[in-house]
Formats: structure tokens, C-alpha cells, sequence
């Protein structure tokens, strides 16, 4: 892409030869001191910083799931004491999962890492700013493990009213307040990766040859300036109403609880797209370069992201059907949610054309990049079952819904998640991650996902209703089965973060290009130097041009 | 029927998709956004016809009232007789229902006949379904909606129309078995007192109710700190029951619901009448 | 955005804050009128003319590129959804003879 | 979206096609002045959400209860409010004379022009404030204290649409978002005021040139934001129904 061509290379080892850039060159051999990372505007820095606390924050999530599935390995409630424990189990898993790890994980931690470097800039357009949205983002991931160790918050993390504003009896207001700052770090981001996508790109980086993971975060950002805030007056107004106890979602206040619902998700539906649609742009990336072919149908492509991104804000009333919203919204929201099936489907159709007569490699991350396919089209079609509205009748609010957004957020973007992260864990380490130990960590966690999460399927679709701290014995069955699964999902998630700990010192150091790949990113040394670049790129080519012969010239 | 067939169809389809049977032809594109939207506007018109006739009760159907509470349910028939927890109809007759909540946010779920409803306070909400087989099925509460709602379910019986007109009677002619205390235990075990105040009143979340008739109780009064102590009576007892709001005891948090419309003054009698023997020092083992 | 500055004279500024405030006093003139229902478009029609006044001379709209015009417009049509498709339940409630429909 | 990025990227190009690489690295001041003034843009959007979330659930309420509204808007004062709007359309001139002078290259008018903006924009918190307290004092503040009594008799507000006595919560309601809304507002003005002193006293003491028309032109699409707000909040708040 740069002007110096790449020449595509099919064999698939790394080179084992270390880079020769001299170490003092690179982002993280510049400095040393604690001073200099937390003071950093270094986008790759902050990258960094991001990437620690978001695994911290996952891996707290991750021991509550695994609490949670323990209790329900019997009908009883035994290992938790009561049902307020569970509760405040499930509460806080969701909350930190979704808010404080998959929210920000591939947007803050890859997209601050690579956006720069994919589109020939030198930082982020604000880089202040940017290290100002992580000090948030620890301040509110903070300020909510706090709470949650002092005494927790049991409304579920859709805050519903008027539990959460009148009868619940935990910290709702705190953890509000922890979720409000963090989104304002989400806005930031979003702010400045528009701005950066707008006026940092190199000369020659025309829209039509952004990769595609830069389109997929401008999306993304998009979403996150226009949602986020109406989530944080939501926030605002719950509180208010919690302190004062004057009315505005409180029926007896004269005030109607579905507007809560209403707004609540006006926010938290597009927000499932902020959670998914940087793992579409990873898996832009990772794909053409697995399978030596240029993406299929690019163009198709960054417009199916836009059309989410767009849609996504109009199909919130799907979590309504049977909340006592008007049948007349309930038809149109439901219509509009099937649509967004219609742009996903154009990408998991191009993704499967472009490894059509490729070459597929089976390296680790397209492993990972064929699980997130394989998962996501079940948990998008599942998710096209709920919002047809006879089916959510039934299914509502029970596991099979679980089981859909689980099947997203972990088979989907948990997964891209971690693809991204080992495609470009030689360009954000300079070492190579075992290849045997990739492998082997997403088969497990391919095997222990399904094992999880698809018996919850059948314990939705058998009636099984989600929230539930006891339940009937004829489940039982089933979720011993999901706790089966889930155990060995915990190890599969363990194994990668021993061996990227460890390859830091035992790993082969990296090459510029170990993968063959196309983008900025990879015509700069391993790690890259703290400037990016020496020279501003000038881009003449267009994308994914892994096959010169076949270019897409449409 | 129909999510099955969604179900399978859909499952394997991703297969499919896995293994890229696709061609590179550009003219693809147009045509999966034209399948695509085929398949919605197919799904989309199936399922909103079903949703419809969901919620579209037929004229003929019983009224039956349900109220729901922090965590539990409480039905009225249109005979005029009430349950909680469990609801008995007879086979063939489609019910309606028209429901409310006293608190929160509810859900009426009855998985066997694909029914849901949410129940919201301040507002009625409806549902209908036509029992078609008899037999014991599963009530759930799925909204969340605190500490119980896993246990906030019971349980829905559909009988025979004799068995219905037999348990009818029965219901009718009950209240005459029994002393006023074992009614009371009952309605103490059925109101899930014992889920705060333990199975023999010896107390749990909710303080201990054994010896509480004329004991002296610390208290505090509702919008106040400060700590008075009042006597135990009666009176005391019921209104701790109709509005344990007002005086909270001393320690603990004010979790009690009201039982102000779910419980008749005849319950409240029974009760109170089951309380008065746990003073009368029936041992509880700790 | 080019870098030319694009000066409005000092009377085109007086003159679109005049045009302002004869909006602001025929805002307060329709409030007076007995429209009944129709209040809230008539107010809301003068204020909307007023925003686009104030954001197409005073914060240079009119000579921005149309990348700004868009976030512009984006964030009101976003409003827009928002309100639209919220007030679609609220006023379509009851339409059938289901309570709670 | 598509438009806008066509545009760019036809221009993008042109850079391509020309021989001179244009420097774009951070420091180039076109690209930087772009990047303020999007980064403004868009943020402004997420504030256009913020008070948009309200203004939704303000509107949902005034949908269903349009009586309760009607009436209780009766209690503020459109006289009161139309000076404040006045008020702000005149800072909303000044900080756009302040901008004008920086591109002009008057520093002078520029530090005139931003005192008067301060000075218009306090007066309006001090008429918001002496609003406020009236309010207080005639216990329209929700809360326990609130109370409300149709002022012409139940009479006035059943005979234009005879739909019965009002919903006294709702009432309350609209006087929830009256000071919800106003304080958020007052809030951002707050926040103005305080960005304006400070760019004031840094150009005052030539620590930022007053020519450099970034800073000004970005705080001045702020205030203008805070006007627009305000624009839209006198007639949903007071400009009901007056009668
Ligand atoms: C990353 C997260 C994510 C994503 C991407 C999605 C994507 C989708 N979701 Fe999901 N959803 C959640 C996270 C997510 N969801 C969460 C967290 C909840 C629960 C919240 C809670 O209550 O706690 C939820 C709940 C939820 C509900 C409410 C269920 C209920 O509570 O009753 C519904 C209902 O319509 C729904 C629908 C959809 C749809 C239609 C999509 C679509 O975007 C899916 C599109 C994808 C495809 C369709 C697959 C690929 C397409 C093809 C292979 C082509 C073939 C297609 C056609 C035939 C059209 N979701
Ligand atoms: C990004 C989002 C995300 C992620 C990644 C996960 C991950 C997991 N989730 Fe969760 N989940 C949610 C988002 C997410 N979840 C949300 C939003 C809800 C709804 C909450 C609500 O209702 O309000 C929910 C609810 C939810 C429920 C339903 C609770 C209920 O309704 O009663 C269950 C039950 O099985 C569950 C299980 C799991 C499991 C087993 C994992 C696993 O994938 C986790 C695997 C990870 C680890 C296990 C950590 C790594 C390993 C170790 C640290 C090893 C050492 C530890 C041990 C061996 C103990 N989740
Ligand atoms: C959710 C838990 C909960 C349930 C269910 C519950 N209680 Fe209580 N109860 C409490 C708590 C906590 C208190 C102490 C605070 C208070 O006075 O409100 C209490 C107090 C009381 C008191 C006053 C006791 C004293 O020592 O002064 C009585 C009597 C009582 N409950 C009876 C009942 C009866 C009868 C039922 C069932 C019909 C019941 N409770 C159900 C939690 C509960
Ligand atoms: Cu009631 Cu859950
Ligand atoms: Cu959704």
C-alpha cells in the first residue's frame, strides 16, 4: 500500500531474524520510567494502558461468570447465601463486561494502537485528549469496583425502573455514577477517532482506500457521539429521581417506566454495535490477508458498516415487545431489526467470498476470524428470531436470549478481540505469540464456547427464564452442561494470557511484516518507532492488494 | 412449531456458510440484499400475524385479575374467589387476563403456552391464552425484579371441567376445616413470610417473630432516626404486616413488602393467630 | 474548510441579530394566539428558524464545508429519530381495544 | 455521510495527484485548525443528544398530559424569559463580533467583545437566579413542599378541553423538567463563562495572540450552542399556552 510494494508471501512462518531496527528507536524503549506511560500521548502507548485495564476488568467479569455458573450447577441456591448475592452477581458481570471490557476493548486498545498507523498519521488528532479519555475510563472503572466492593448494586445492568430508581436497595446511584464517567471517556474516543479518520490521513489515503478496520471504527465512533450521550441523561435522570424521589419514571410519581425502557435502550441497542462493529473491521483485516485475496466487494463492505451503524439507532424497541409497548411500535421496530440482517449478511457473505479460491492459512488469528463468523451468524440469526415478534413472546427474557447475546459478544467479539490481538501482537510487542499454544487456546475456547453457551439455547427455548438464582429441576441438565462448558472456556481463556506474558521474553522477536499483510501499519519496524513514521507514507494503491492481477477496480 | 423450523433451518444454514460455497460474481451482492430481504419480509410477516393473534383475545374468554408483587402473584377469578401463586382453570376455556403490578416491574410467563406479558404498575396490561391440555404447568416472573424473583412463579392447573367444579366447591367450602393457626401457618408458608422470617419464625433477613406477641420492640418511625420502643400487640402486628413501612425495627432494612391488598382482614386473623402460637414458646431449633 | 477568512460585514451581523430578535418577539406574539394544539409547531417552527439562523452566519455555517454541515444536521436528525420513533409508542397505545396495547 | 466524504476524498486525491506532498504531520495549522473545529462539531453533537435525550423524555410527557403542561407553564413568567433570550442572542452577537475581530486581526474588539459576552451571559444567570427564587417561594419546586393550585380555578383548565381535574404529578412533572432542564443549561453557561475568563485573561496578558482566531472561533461555537439551547427552551417551557 505504501510505496514500497509488499510482495505478498505465501509461506506462513514467521521470520525468525530479529528486526534490525536499533531497540531505542521503538514506543516502548524510548522511555522506561512508570512517569513516562502514564503521562504518555502516545497512541500506542495508550493502546497499551487501555489493553492492561481492560483484561483486568475481563478477567474480573470472567470469575463472576464462573460464580455464576457454579450456583447454577444445582436447582438450589447453595453456594451463593442468598438470591441478593446472585443478583449482584449477574448485575456486576454484566456491567463490567459490557461497559469496562467490551466496549472499549477493541476500539481503545487496537483501534488507538493501529488507526494512526493504518492511515499514515503520527498520532491521534488529540492526543491529550486521548490520554484524557483513559484517566476517565480508570476513574470510572475504579469508582464501580469500588462500589462493587462495598456493597454492589443488584438492578441487572439494563438499570430497569422503577426497581432500580425506587425499591432497589444497593448503590444504584454509585454505579450509575461509575458507568456515566465511563461513557464520557467512550464519547472521547469515538470524538477523536472522527476527527483523527477525517484530517490525519496520509496523502493518497483516499476513502476508498481506508481499510476497512478504520471504517468500521469511524462507525463505531460514530454511534458512540450520538448514543452515549442520551444513556448519560438517562443516568442523570434515574439518579435524580432515586435522591429527590420526585417523578419522572415512577408510575406512582405519575411518571411511566417504559420511557426508561425507551431511552435506556435508545443508547444500549446501537451500544451492541459499538460492541461488534470494530470485530467486523478486525475481521476485514485478518481475512484477505489468510486467504491472499483482496477483500470481497470493499466497497459493499464499508457501506454495510455505515448501514449498521445507522439502523442500529432505529430498531431499539426490539428488548420491547412485551413490555407494554404499543403493538404498533412493536411492528415497526421489528421490522427495522430485521433489516440490520440485510448489511450482515452482506459482510458474512463477502467474508466467505473473499476466501472463496483464496488461499486459507490456518494461522491462529483466522482461526479465530472463522469462529466469529461461524458464531456470529448464529447468534445474528438467533437475534433475528427474537425480533420476530411471535417468537420473543416466548422467548423473551429467558436464556435463549442470553444465549444469542453471549453467542455475539463472546463467540463474536470476544473472539475478534482476541484474533486482533494475536494478528497484531507482533506489531504491538515485536515478539511472536506461540503458534502451537494459539492454536490449541482457540480450538479450546471454540469447544468450551459452544459447550456453554448452546445448551442455553435449549433452556431458553425450553422455558427456562434468565435472572434466575434457583429453578426448576428439569433444567438441571442443561446447565450442568453450560457449567461443563464454561470451565473449560475459562482455561481456553487463560492459556493465551500466560504464553503473550511469557513471549515477551521467550518469543522469537518479530519482523516488520511476519504475516505478509498489506497496510501502513506493517511497512513500519516491529514495534514501531514513537513517531510512526519517519516520512509521511504517500498511499497509491488500494487496499488488500493481495492478488495484483485480481485488483478490485470497481 | 415455528422456531423449531426457524431454529433448525438457520442452524444449518451457518454451516453452509462455513464452508464457502460462494462464487466471486459482483452481481452477488445485489442478489444476496435481495434474498435477504425476502427472508425478513417472510419472518417479519409470519411472526407479526402470530403476535397479533397473541394478544387478541377471543370474545368468549374469562376474565381472570392478576396482581403482581414483590414476589408473587395473587389471581382473581371472575367467580370471585382468589389464589396465590396458582391458578386453576378449567380445560378448553380461554382465559383473559388483566394484569397490574403493586410495585415493580413483573412478567407473566407461562412457557406451555407460549405466553408473556409484562406487568407493569400504574397500568393494566393484558393476555389470553386456551388451556388445551390438562395438566400442572410452570408459572415464571421474568422481569427481574429483586432479591425472590427466581422464586416468584407457581404454578397453573388445568383440570377437567368436573374437577375444576369439584375444586370450586372445595375452594368454597374451605375455611370451615381447621383452627384459625394451621390456616394461618398455611398462609405464612403460601405469603413467603418464611423466606425473611425462616420457616418456623425464627427469624433471617426478618427479625425472629417467636415470643414477639407483648414483647417490646425497638423501632424506628418512617422519615426518622431516631429509635422508640412500642409494645408488641395486635393492632402492632397488623399493621407491621399492612404497612411494615412505617415503623421499621431497630437493624433492620425496610425489605418487607406490603401485604395492605393482598391479605383480607380474615387472613390478617389467621396469622396473627399462627404468630401468637410461636409465642407461646414453640421451640425452634436454631 | 479553506484557511481564506470569510468575513461577514459588521451590518450583516446587526442585521441577523435584529432578524433574531423580531423572530424571538414573534414567538412571544403566537404564544398569544389561540392555536390550541398547534402551539408547540408554531413555537417550535420560529425557534428552528432561528437555530438555523444563528448556526448558518453566527457560527459560520454557511461557509463551512458540507463535512460540518452534516455533523450539523446529523445531530438534530439523530434528535429527531429519537423523538420520532419514542412518541410512535406513546401515541399509538390504546389504538387497539387490548389494554396495555 | 457519503457526501461530505466524496468531498474529502476528491480533495484527498488531488493532494495525490500533485507533485508537492503536502507536510501532513500534526503541526501543519490547516489540518490542525480542521481537526479543533470538527472535534467542536462533534462534540457539539453529543451535546445536541445530551439535552436531546431530555427534550424526548420532556416531550413524551407533554404528549400525554398536555393539560398539567399547559398549566403549570402558566406559573413562569415569558417576560422574564424573553428578556433572558434576549440577553443571549446579544452575547450570541458579541462573541460573533469577538470572532469577527480576531479574524480581523483587532485585538481590541476581541477583548471588548468577549467582556460583553461575559457581562450578558452573568446577567443571564442572574435573571434565571431571581426566576428561581420566585419559583422556590411559591413552593413550585418538586419535592415534598411542592404545591400547585390551578390558578383560575379548576375551571380554566377543564373548560378548553374538558378532560377533567389535572394530574397533579404531572404538574409536578413539568416542573421537574423546568429545573432540570434550565440547570443543565445554566450549568453549560457556568462552564462558558468560565472557558470565556480564562481565554479573556490569556489574551489580556498576550499569552495567546489575539489574532489567533482558534481558540475564540472554537469557544464562540460553544456559546452559540448554549444560545441555540436556549432558543429552543423558551418556547417549550414558557410559551405554552399563555393566556
Ligand atoms: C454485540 C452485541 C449484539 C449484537 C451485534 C446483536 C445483534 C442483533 N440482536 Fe441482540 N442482543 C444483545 C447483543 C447483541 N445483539 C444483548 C446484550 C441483548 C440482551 C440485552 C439484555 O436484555 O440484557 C440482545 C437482545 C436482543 C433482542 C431482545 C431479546 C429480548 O430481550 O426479548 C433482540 C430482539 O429483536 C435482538 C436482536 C438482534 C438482531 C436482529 C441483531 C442483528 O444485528 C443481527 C444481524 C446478524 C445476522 C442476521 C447474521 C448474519 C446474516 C446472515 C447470515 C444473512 C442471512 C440473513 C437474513 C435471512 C436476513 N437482540
Ligand atoms: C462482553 C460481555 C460478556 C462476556 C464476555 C460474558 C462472558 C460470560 N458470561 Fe455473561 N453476561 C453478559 C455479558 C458477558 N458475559 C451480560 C450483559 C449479561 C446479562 C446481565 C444481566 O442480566 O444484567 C450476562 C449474563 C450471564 C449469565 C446469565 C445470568 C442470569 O441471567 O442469571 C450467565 C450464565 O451462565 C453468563 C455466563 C457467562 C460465562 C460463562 C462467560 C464466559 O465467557 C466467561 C469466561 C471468562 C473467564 C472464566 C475468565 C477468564 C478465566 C479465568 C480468570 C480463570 C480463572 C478463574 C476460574 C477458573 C474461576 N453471563
Ligand atoms: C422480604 C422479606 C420479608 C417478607 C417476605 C416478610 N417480612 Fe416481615 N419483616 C421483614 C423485615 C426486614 C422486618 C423488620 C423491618 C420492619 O419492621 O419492616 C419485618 C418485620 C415484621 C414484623 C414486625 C416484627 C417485629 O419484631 O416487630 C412482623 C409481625 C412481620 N414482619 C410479619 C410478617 C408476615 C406475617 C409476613 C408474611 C405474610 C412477612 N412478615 C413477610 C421482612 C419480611
Ligand atoms: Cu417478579 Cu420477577
Ligand atoms: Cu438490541
Amino acid at each position: 500500500m505504501s510505496g514500497t510494494l509488499i510482495e505478498p508471501r505465501l509461506d506462513p512462518r514467521p521470520d525468525p531474524v530479529p528486526g534490525p531496527k536499533a531497540d531505542a528507536e521503538n514506543y516502548i524503549a524510548v522511555e522506561h520510567s512508570v512517569k513516562s506511560w502514564l503521562l504518555t500521548t502516545d497512541h500506542k502507548r495508550i493502546g497499551i494502558l487501555y489493553m492492561l485495564s481492560i483484561t483486568l476488568f475481563f478477567f474480573i467479569g470472567g470469575v463472576m461468570a464462573t460464580i455464576i455458573r457454579m450456583e447454577l450447577m444445582t436447582p438450589r441456591g447453595d453456594l451463593l447465601r442468598s438470591g441478593d448475592e446472585y443478583n449482584r452477581m449477574f448485575t456486576q458481570h454484566g456491567i463490567i463486561m459490557i461497559f469496562f471490557f467490551l466496549i472499549p476493548s477493541i476500539p481503545a486498545v487496537l483501534g488507538n494502537f493501529l488507526i494512526p498507523l493504518q492511515i499514515g498519521a503520527r498520532d491521534l488528532a488529540f492526543p491529550k485528549l486521548n490520554l484524557l479519555s483513559w484517566y476517565i475510563f480508570m476513574v470510572g472503572g475504579m469508582f464501580t469496583l469500588g462500589v462493587m466492593l462495598t456493597g454492589g448494586v443488584d438492578t441487572g445492568w439494563t438499570f430497569y425502573t422503577p426497581f432500580s430508581s425506587m425499591f432497589s436497595n444497593t448503590h444504584v446511584i454509585a454505579t450509575a455514577l461509575g458507568v456515566f464517567i465511563v461513557g464520557f471517556s467512550s464519547i472521547l474516543t469515538g470524538l477523536n477517532f472522527i476527527v483523527t479518520i477525517h484530517t490525519m490521513r496520509a496523502p493518497g489515503m483516499t476513502w476508498g482506500r481506508l481499510p476497512l478496520f478504520c471504517w468500521a471504527h469511524y462507525a463505531t465512533s460514530l454511534v458512540q457521539v450520538l448514543g452515549t450521550p442520551v444513556l448519560a441523561v438517562t443516568i442523570v435522570l434515574l439518579g435524580l429521581e432515586r435522591i429527590l424521589r420526585i417523578g419522572i419514571f415512577d408510575p406512582k410519581l405519575g411518571g411511566d417506566p417504559i420511557l426508561f425502557q425507551h431511552m435506556f435502550w435508545f443508547y444500549s441497542h446501537p451500544a451492541v454495535y459499538i460492541m461488534v462493529l470494530p470485530s467486523f473491521g478486525v475481521l476485514n483485516e485478518i481475512i484477505p490477508c489468510f486467504s491472499r485475496r483482496p477483500v470481497f466487494g470493499y466497497k459493499f463492505m464499508a457501506g454495510a458498516i455505515l448501514a449498521i451503524s445507522m439502523l442500529g439507532f432505529l430498531v431499539w424497541g426490539h428488548h420491547m415487545f412485551v413490555s407494554g409497548q404499543s403493538m404498533y411500535s412493536g411492528m415497526i421496530f421489528a421490522i427495522l431489526s430485521l433489516l440490520v440482517g440485510i448489511p450482515s449478511g452482506i459482510k458474512v457473505f463477502n467474508w466467505t467470498a473473499t476466501m472463496y479460491k483464496g488461499q486459507v492459512i490456518g494461522k491462529t488469528p483466522m482461526l479465530y476470524a472463522l469462529g466469529f463468523v461461524g458464531l456470529f451468524t448464529i447468534g445474528g440469526l438467533t437475534g433475528l428470531m427474537l425480533a420476530s415478534l411471535a417468537i420473543d413472546v416466548h422467548v423473551h427474557d429467558t436464556y435463549f436470549v442470553v444465549a444469542h447475546f453471549h453467542y455475539i459478544m463472546v463467540g463474536g467479539a470476544t473472539m475478534a478481540y482476541l484474533g486482533g490481538l494475536h494478528f497484531w501482537w507482533p506489531k504491538i510487542s515485536g515478539r511472536m505469540y506461540p503458534e502451537f499454544w494459539g492454536k490449541i487456546a482457540a480450538m479450546i475456547i471454540f469447544i468450551g464456547f459452544n459447550l456453554t453457551f448452546f445448551p442455553q439455547f435449549l433452556l431458553g427455548y425450553l422455558g427456562m427464564p434468565r435472572r434466575y438464582y434457583e429453578y426448576k429441576p428439569e433444567f438441571q441438565i442443561l446447565h450442568v452442561m453450560s457449567t461443563a462448558g464454561a470451565s473449560i472456556l475459562a482455561v481456553g481463556f487463560l492459556i493465551p494470557l500466560v504464553y503473550f506474558i511469557l513471549s515477551l521474553w521467550y518469543s522469537p522477536r518479530a519482523p516488520k511484516n511476519p504475516w505478509g499483510a498489506t497496510g501502513l501499519e506493517w511497512t513500519v519496524a516491529s514495534p514501531p518507532p514513537a513517531h510512526n513514521f519517519d516520512e509521511t507514507p504517500i498511499v497509491t494503491e488500494p487496499p488488500y492488494n493481495y492478488d495484483h492481477d485480481e485488483v478490485d477496480h470497481e | 412449531g415455528q422456531v423449531i423450523y426457524f431454529g433448525i433451518k438457520y442452524r444449518q444454514g451457518s454451516k453452509a456458510d462455513r464452508s464457502g460455497r460462494k462464487s466471486t460474481s459482483h452481481k452477488l451482492e445485489t442478489f444476496w440484499i435481495g434474498g435477504t430481504f425476502v427472508l425478513c419480509v417472510v419472518m417479519y410477516v409470519f411472526s407479526t400475524a402470530v403476535y397479533f393473534q397473541l394478544y387478541n383475545p377471543p370474545a368468549n374468554a374469562a376474565q381472570v385479575y392478576v396482581v403482581g408483587k414483590q414476589w408473587m402473584w395473587y389471581l382473581q377469578h371472575p367467580e370471585g374467589h382468589r389464589e396465590t401463586n396458582e391458578l386453576h382453570v378449567p380445560v378448553g376455556r380461554p382465559v383473559k387476563l388483566k394484569m397490574t403490578s403493586q410495585d415493580v416491574i413483573h412478567s407473566f410467563y407461562v412457557p406451555a403456552f407460549r405466553v408473556k406479558q409484562d406487568v407493569l404498575p400504574g397500568r393494566y396490561t393484558s393476555l389470553w391464552f386456551r388451556p388445551t391440555k390438562v395438566g400442572k404447568y410452570h408459572l415464571f416472573c421474568t422481569e427481574y425484579c429483586g432479591a425472590e424473583h427466581s422464586l416468584m412463579g407457581g404454578s397453573i392447573y388445568v383440570m377437567e371441567p368436573a374437577d375444576y367444579e369439584d375444586w370450586l366447591s372445595g375452594k368454597r367450602a374451605q375455611g370451615a376445616g381447621g383452627t384459625m393457626a394451621s390456616a394461618g401457618e398455611q398462609l405464612y408458608q403460601q405469603h413467603h413470610c418464611a423466606g425473611c422470617h425462616g420457616e418456623q419464625g425464627q427469624g433471617g433477613r426478618g427479625p425472629s417473630l417467636v415470643g414477639l406477641l407483648n414483647k417490646d420492640v425497638p423501632v424506628t418511625q418512617k422519615g426518622s432516626t431516631a429509635v422508640s420502643t412500642v409494645k408488641a400487640d395486635e393492632n402492632y402486628i397488623r399493621q407491621s404486616i399492612l404497612e411494615p413501612q412505617t415503623q421499621i425495627v431497630a437493624g433492620y432494612d425496610p425489605i418487607m413488602p406490603s401485604y395492605k391488598d393482598r391479605m383480607g382482614e380474615d387472613d390478617l386473623l389467621q396469622i396473627i393467630a399462627y404468630i401468637k402460637t410461636l409465642s407461646k414458646g414453640k421451640e425452634v431449633k436454631p | 474548510m479553506t484557511h481564506e477568512n470569510h468575513h461577514v460585514s459588521l451590518r450583516g451581523y446587526l442585521i441577523t441579530f435584529g432578524a433574531l430578535v423580531g423572530l424571538l418577539g414573534l414567538a412571544i406574539l403566537v404564544a398569544y394566539l389561540p392555536l390550541g394544539r398547534f402551539h408547540l409547531t408554531a413555537t417550535l417552527i420560529v425557534a428552528t428558524i432561528k437555530a438555523v439562523i444563528i448556526m448558518a452566519i453566527f457560527m459560520h455555517l454557511r461557509f463551512s464545508n458540507r463535512l460540518t454541515i452534516a455533523f450539523a444536521s446529523g445531530a438534530f436528525l439523530w434528535l429527531g429519530i429519537l423523538i420520532t420513533l419514542t412518541l410512535s409508542d406513546y401515541l399509538s397505545r390504546g389504538l387497539l381495544a387490548i389494554p396495555g396495547k | 455521510m457519503s457526501d461530505p466524504a466524496v468531498a474529502l476524498a476528491a480533495s484527498a486525491s488531488s493532494v495525490e495527484m500533485g507533485d508537492v506532498p503536502l507536510a501532513h504531520h500534526f503541526d501543519d495549522p490547516v489540518q490542525q485548525h480542521e481537526s479543533a473545529v470538527l472535534g467542536m462539531w462533534a462534540f457539539l453533537a453529543t451535546e445536541v443528544m445530551f439535552f436531546g435525550g431530555i427534550i424526548a423524555a420532556y416531550t413524551v410527557y407533554r404528549a400525554i398530559s398536555q393539560d398539567e403542561f399547559a398549566a403549570a407553564s402558566q406559573r413562569l413568567s415569558p417576560a422574564l424569559g424573553g428578556i433572558n433570550t434576549l440577553v443571549l442572542l446579544g452575547s450570541s452577537l458579541a462573541v460573533a463580533l469577538a470572532v469577527r475581530g480576531s479574524q480581523m486581526r483587532q485585538r481590541k474588539t476581541v477583548l471588548i467583545m468577549l467582556g460583553l459576552t461575559m457581562l450578558l451571559g452573568t446577567a443571564f444567570l442572574g435573571i434565571k437566579a431571581y426566576e428561581w427564587s420566585l419559583e422556590f417561594g411559591h413552593h413550585l419546586a418538586p419535592g415534598p413542599n411542592f404545591h400547585f393550585e390551578a390558578e383560575h380555578g379548576e375551571a380554566s383548565a377543564s373548560a378548553s378541553h374538558a378532560s377533567g381535574p389535572l394530574d397533579l404529578r404531572r404538574v409536578q412533572m413539568f416542573f421537574v423538567f423546568y429545573f432540570f432542564m434550565t440547570g443543565l443549561h445554566a450549568f453549560h453557561m457556568i462552564i462558558g463563562l468560565a472557558i470565556l475568563a480564562i481565554l479573556f485573561v490569556q489574551i489580556f496578558r498576550r499569552r495567546l495572540p489575539a489574532t489567533g482566531e482558534r481558540p475564540v472561533e472554537i469557544v464562540g461555537l460553544y456559546w452559540h450552542f448554549v444560545d441555540i439551547v436556549w432558543v429552543f427552551l423558551y418556547p417549550l417551557l414558557y410559551l405554552i399556552e399563555v393566556r
